[in-house]
């Protein structure tokens, strides 16, 4: 039995265990980068929201909405998984991904302004078929409202057993912190209801995020641009913001294994191998979407849709494409056919980051060409339209709101366990190392 | 375990290749059915041949119709076979021992008869088989690489020829098996033949473990790029209703959907016929049928994305196409038809752990589900056709001959077959499998209760 | 295994544990590793007699199966069209986009191919000179011990040291692909 | 975007290739045998269906293969109407194959047996066809036509057979072929006075039928021939042109006074 799950098996012990928040001995001069950046962010934002630029001025930022959408908010359908399939290896990662969901709040103070600027349904090829009151504005704040309260929820339950072993005395509570945490007896009533809950939140999650994905990507994307009709892209979207999502928990794990020994214990090679099959297996599948939309396009030859891939492919975003497709495909796949790779979390963490600087190319190349296409009421381009570099502004956008990402995500490891103990222990309860005639087995229990 | 296991083996053996070792009578009567019925097929096959193809219903521009549907539908099936085993291997899943061959040998068998459809449908079959192989490559003539129509034969002997090895390699315990429990020097020689020498040495084991999981980890993406190149067939024209780029994964799923169906069904057939209560448990079902749910769910999601990105450009074409599929003629019946069994039926149902323990209910709605698929492949194909272009006077219906009707019932009766008699001559149940699988059983005591546990290999 | 001066010894025990100890005392016996085969109707978990691990290199096989199949499939794809070029279609004479899926096609085809001979050859497949005992498949665990002749009398002593309920040497037994007809 | 080849070059060169037939290599080899089709001139007449019958060896189809769809002609005329009864006037629409550049029905072929000649023609090559019927469904203007049966001529039609084209067999596709036999026989006889080929030399059996001379048969590439000036109009227009197909069949466009005059008074 490898160390981490050994390190599981004593707390599970240890009974008046209590899961501790992350402890990173980070120097604060990260902190203050990230904090300096976000600020610049903030600025930006305001700046957007001030000038009158219109539709184009929000090209990038909608972008980096995008990119919050894809790897942020898709990250909390991996625990979901794990959870869903049992899966031992997802264990210490269900903590690291749900806490995803704090960050991708942000997504919703992008998504208003951006709305607000987009042109009138009537006349432009849209899902809603003239039939949606309050389209695309209403439903899709509302969509993608829905997904976070629902991934909040998520959090909060799957957080109350832990909260409750960290908060000492339930009486002494008031009264407010009681309710919280459901007056949390451990009771198997509480128990069994934790459980089920998770179980059917995550399910809830996971269809929201669904739908949010076809709407925004829609609306966002393909209505705006002319020719661009797709039906493949939004599960495109979806496979790649989910690929970008196991590797944001690949690369928080090795941070919390490199930089606090006290929650590191719990991450080892089970994990880092089971990771890196997903993160292969989607890669994979990135191709997959990517290519069944890209063959039909180019064999067909219809000129509107040809122009459009060429837009966003061939000439015109070119080098933007290249980098997602060498970031995204290429390196990956030819590092994580290795066993090694996958096997070994240094190796591992790397390659997430190349997957995730992928991904944020790659969003750039598909929705800045339609936030700042000239005309989307026409039916096919006239002739391809000039690349759109970002200003000063944009970059400081990027830049920023990743980085206040990053330090909502800080913010959120430093306040709460960032693992849960709770299916910590359930899951080394349910493992123990035999003696097999001559030799030692690993029988792993499957409650039903 | 400690105490000598013969006595269980010996039984266990006895059980799984019974209808290996003897021969109910019922065999002889249900094949002599399934042959005529498959040599109707034949006789019809052999009548186009002589004078042509205008006994099916095909005119212009409908020139894609039953057999083209078939052949789509039977590639479905084969696709959920692999899947389920190569899926079920690679995480380890203890139910999958008795389901992993059967669904296997459905794959095979469903896969070779698919293959005959395009070469029965094409107006020179003779002709046709050139090119399914490179042919003529004297005068630098090979097939075109460019054509969909070469890519699927490529694909599909690929899967074929894989899936075969596959079965073959995953057999060769059971052979050894049946080699020493066989009766009669022929049988003895054969299976000693077929199975290599097998001994069992730990070594063989260890391969053989290892060996199922990479074999499985190549299989998978063979499978997923097979039903893509299907889809293109379609796809890469510009037919309106045809030109989606959400064919590829939507023709997949959809073939998960309907295979898993059928690999239900069968398993429940095969444990009425073969007596194997005691190997294929509720519990088999009830986890097959939990993953049919997931995918049935997937496959909606990709038949609302290509509904919806269908009447998405107000294309008038694409909304002829769509508003002839679900409310013109007798289109909109099948629709219903195709609604209810493919999806509302079935699968709030599987919801209720009673239907998805309950063999009947379980064989119904898989039965359901099937035909629902068989008219959803009909529903994407032909009422395209139909309305190809804005040229009405290109307009054109479609009605089947009965010689399609034929065509169809034939494959069924093929595939049937097919699988009954391997199933006569070799083991159907992974013997060697199920009996590691009581050894790897294991009980864990937690408090005071028991969980079912199981080494991991 | 079938080396000429040497004996094979294949001994039955009734239990798994008797056939573990029987592995032991062998080795302490001082027969090497490689020597000990254990035979059994049913996988148990690795090293479970106490046996040697075993080593393989099944997992490059695939990787050599891939190489080749991608070089055949390039070639006959590129051949196909450079040989004939006609232009169909407006696409261009060598149309990669158009050809990923024979060339994919290819490479899965070689690898598994491959991957194929190399289950085969890694373990050591036909086999048809092996010592085997058809009780073997009723539970019974074998002990095969790949001796000198010499110590053919040591191995067996050892063998029956463990309880083994009987002993086939090569002379007594008929290899497993031959119809075996022992007395079982 | 004016000129769908150019995406599709730049869609090749992705793949790192670039297109064969573009405009311009077109050009620069010479030919694109084309036809221009004047609806205005075109009564309906249905001349062109019969000679064309008569010159390619078309199978003729009794009343019940006509009801079953599966009637042969390379070259209809569609009828359509247009307003209400009693000012409906009829709108005629001959259709051939369109020998498009982008040809749907091209590159769906698994051996190769219709492909485009360096003349602009969309070829069909019997011998090679296996008859899977691909192309008829990637063609969208559906003017490939199967052979459901051996072809039969009642007597004594069988006795006016054209020695120059082959009677197709079962289970084979054919179209139209622009008479692809006309133009070698006139290009081998100007080889043989060797002299150029001149303009109007070649004329397929529809265009020589034709009494309104709607249909006018010619070199698209040649500026001075009478299809290219023909073609040079504002009148001009192609069938189902979105589908970026690149048809060599130009169609001059109905003038309508008098739909002109209500549209008028609409407004």
């Amino acid at each position: 039995m490898s160390s981490p799950e050994r390190a599981a098996l004593e707390l599970s012990l240890r009974p008046a265990y209590r899961p501790k928040p992350l402890r990173i001995s980070m120097t604060n001069a990260v902190v203050a980068l990230l904090v300096v950046l976000g600020v610049g962010g903030i600025a930006a934002y305001v700046s957007r929201i001030a000038g009158d630029g219109g539709r184009e001025s929000w090209a990038y930022p909608t972008a980096v909405l995008m990119v919050l959408i894809s790897f942020v908010a898709a990250a909390p359908l991996i625990a979901y998984a794990s959870r869903a399939t049992r899966g031992y290896w997802g264990l210490p990662s269900r903590r690291i991904a749900d806490l995803f969901v704090i960050p991708s709040l942000l997504s919703m103070v992008i998504l208003i302004p951006v709305m607000m600027t987009l042109p009138p349904l009537k006349g432009r090829a849209n899902l809603w078929f003239d039939f949606a009151w309050g389209a695309p504005f209403f439903t899709d704040v509302l969509a993608l409202g829905i997904m976070l309260v629902a991934g909040l929820a998520l959090l909060w339950v799957s957080l109350v057993p832990d909260l409750a072993a960290n908060a000492g005395d339930m009486n002494k509570l008031p009264r407010w912190r009681r309710m919280l945490l459901l007056n949390w007896k451990g009771s198997v009533r509480n128990w069994k209801t934790v459980r089920v809950t998770v179980k059917v939140l995550g399910a809830f999650y996971l269809m929201a995020y669904v739908f949010v994905a076809m709407v925004l990507t829609t609306d966002l994307g393909q209505s705006l641009m002319p020719g661009w009709r797709s039906g493949v892209f939004p599960a495109y979207h979806l496979i790649s913001g989910i690929q970008g999502g196991v590797a944001a928990i690949i690369i928080v794990s090795w941070l919390i294994r490199r930089f606090s020994p006290e929650a590191g214990q719990f991450i080892g090679n089970e994990q880092a191998l089971n990771l890196g099959k997903l993160l292969l297996g989607l890669t994979l599948l990135w191709f997959y979407f990517f290519y069944s939309d890209f063959i039909v396009v180019w064999y067909g030859r219809k000129p509107s849709e040809v122009a459009a891939v060429q837009v966003q492919t061939a000439s015109v975003y070119l080098v933007p494409f290249l980098i997602a497709v060498f970031c995204q495909l290429l390196i990956p796949i030819a590092l994580l056919i290795f066993n090694g790779v996958r096997r070994n979390l240094n190796l591992l963490a790397p390659v997430a980051l190349i997957v995730i600087v992928g991904q944020i190319f790659d969003r750039i190349r598909l929705f800045v060409p339609a936030m700042t296409s000239e005309d989307p009421f026409a039916h096919s381009y006239e002739e391809l339209p000039n690349a759109v570099g970002p200003d000063l502004i944009d970059i400081l956008f990027i830049v920023g709101f990743l980085a206040l990402a990053a330090l909502a995500y800080l913010w959120a490891a430093r306040r709460f366990p960032i693992h849960s103990g709770w299916e910590l222990r359930e899951g080394a309860m349910l493992r123990e190392e035999r003696k097999f005639m001559k030799t030692e087995v690993l029988v792993l229990g499957k409650p039903d | 375990m400690q105490d000598p296991v013969t006595v269980d083996d010996r039984t266990v053996d006895r059980e799984l290749l019974d209808f290996v070792m003897r021969t109910p009578r019922w065999f002889f009567g249900s094949t002599f059915a399934l042959a005529v019925g498959l040599l109707a097929g034949v006789l019809v096959f052999l009548t186009m041949l002589n004078w042509g193809l205008q006994f099916l219903g095909y005119s212009s521009p409908v020139y894609w119709g039953f057999l083209i549907v078939n052949f789509v539908f039977w590639i479905g099936i084969s696709h959920a076979g692999v899947m389920i085993s190569a899926i079920l291997r690679i995480v380890q899943a203890e139910w999958r021992r008795p389901v992993t061959r059967a669904a296997e040998i459905v794959t095979v068998f469903s896969l070779m008869t698919a293959l005959m459809f395009p070469l029965i449908h094409s107006g020179r079959p003779w002709r046709t088989l050139y090119w399914a192989f490179p042919y003529d490559w004297i005068r630098g003539m090979w097939p075109n690489p460019r054509s969909p129509l070469v890519w699927d034969p490529s694909a599909i002997m690929t899967y074929l020829t894989s899936t075969i090895l596959f079965v073959y390699i995953a057999m060769l315990p059971d052979l050894a098996i049946a080699r020493d429990r066989a009766t009669g020097p022929v049988r003895k020689t054969i299976y000693g033949i077929l199975s290599l020498g097998f001994r069992g040495t730990s070594r063989q084991w260890r391969i053989q473990a290892v060996a199922g999981i990479l074999l499985s980890a190549l299989i998978l993406p063979i499978f997923v790029s097979v039903h893509s190149i299907v889809s293109w067939d379609f796809a890469v024209t510009l037919v309106p209703g045809w030109h989606s780029t959400t064919f590829a994964p939507y023709f997949v799923i959809g073939a998960v959907h309907s295979g898993v169906s059928a690999v239900v069904m069968a398993m429940i057939i095969i444990r009425k016929i073969f007596h194997l209560q005691n190997y294929i448990t509720a519990d088999h079902i009830d986890s097959l049928t939990r993953l049919l749910i997931a995918v049935a769910a997937t496959w909606f999601f990709f038949l609302m994305l290509d509904f919806f990105f269908g009447l998405y450009g107000t294309e008038p074409t694409e909304v002829d196409t769509w508003s002839r599929r679900i409310l013109e003629g007798e289109w909109r019946y099948l629709a219903v038809i195709f609604a209810l069994c493919s999806f509302i039926i079935p699968v709030p149902m599987w919801l209720f752990r009673g239907v998805r323990r309950s063999f009947f209910w379980m064989f119904v709605t898989t039965v359901l589900v099937n035909i629902g698929m068989w008219i959803e492949r009909f529903m994407l194909i032909v009422p395209a056709l139909e309305r190809k272009s804005p040229l009405t006077f290109a307009y054109g219906d479609y009605t089947p001959s009965i010689s399609e009707f034929i065509l169809v019932l034939a494959s069924f009766c093929m595939v049937t077959l097919g699988v009954l008699v391997f199933s006569k001559f070799l083991p159907l149940m992974p013997v060697a499998d199920i009996k590691e699988g009581k050894i790897m059983k294991q009980e864990m005591k937690i408090g005071r209760a028991d969980v079912p546990a199981t080494i991991r290999e | 295994m079938g080396i000429r001066d040497n004996t094979e010894l294949l001994g039955l025990y009734e239990g798994p544990d008797q056939a573990a100890d029987a592995v032991g005392n062998l080795k302490e016996a001082g027969f090497e590793d490689n020597a000990i085969e254990v035979l059994s109707a049913t996988p148990y978990p690795e090293g479970a007699f106490g046996e040697q691990t075993i080593k393989h290199r099944l997992f490059t096989f695939p990787f050599a199966g891939a190489a080749c199949g991608l070089a055949i499939g390039l070639a006959w794809v590129i051949g196909a069209q450079v040989s004939l070029p006609i232009v169909t279609g407006g696409k261009p004479i060598v149309a990669f986009p158009a050809i990923i899926q024979i060339l994919y096609e290819g490479t899965m085809l070689g690898a598994v191919l491959f991957t194929i001979i190399g289950v085969l050859f890694e373990s050591r497949l036909p086999d048809g000179i092996g010592l085997y005992d058809e009780r073997i498949a009723d539970g019974y665990i074998g002990i095969s011990v790949m001796t000198e002749t010499e110590r053919m009398q040591e191995a067996r002593t050892v063998l029956n040291g463990a309880g083994a309920i009987d002993i086939i040497s090569a002379e007594k037994s008929s290899p497993a692909a031959a119809p075996a007809t022992s007395n079982a | 975007m004016n000129n769908p080849n150019e995406a599709a070059a730049a869609l090749a060169t992705v793949a790192g290739q670039r297109t064969l037939v573009g405009e311009e290599e077109l050009k620069a080899d010479g030919r694109r045998w084309g036809m221009v089709i004047d609806a205005d001139l075109c009564t309906g007449c249905q001349a062109c269906v019969v000679a064309c019958y008569a010159e390619n060896n078309i199978a003729i189809s009794e009343e019940n293969r006509v009801a079953e769809g599966r009637a042969k002609t390379w070259i209809r005329i569609e009828r359509y109407w247009e307003g209400e009864f009693p000012n409906a006037k009829a709108r005629f629409v001959p259709v051939l194959c369109q020998h498009c550049d982008n040809a749907g029905c091209e590159p769906v072929c698994p051996v190769w047996a219709t492909y485009h000649d360096d003349e602009g023609l969309n070829v069909q090559v019997y011998n090679r066809c296996v008859g899977t019927r691909f192309c008829a469904n990637g063609c969208i203007y559906s003017v490939r036509h199967f052979n459901f049966w051996e072809p039969e001529w009642p007597e004594p039609l069988d006795y006016q057979l054209n020695p120059d084209v082959t009677v197709r067999t079962k289970g084979i596709i054919e179209k139209c072929t622009f008479c692809v036999q006309r133009i070698t026989r006139a290009k081998t006889d100007a080889a043989h006075d060797g002299r150029e080929l001149e303009d109007g030399e070649v004329q397929p059996a529809c265009v020589q039928a034709c009494q309104t001379s709607a249909l006018v048969f010619g070199d698209l590439h040649d500026p001075e021939s009478q299809v290219a000036q023909a073609a040079d109009s504002d009148r001009a227009f192609r069938l189902l042109e979105d589908s970026g197909f690149e048809p060599g069949v130009v169609y001059l466009a109905k003038i309508d006074p008098f739909a002109q005059e209500e549209s008028a008074a609409h407004e």
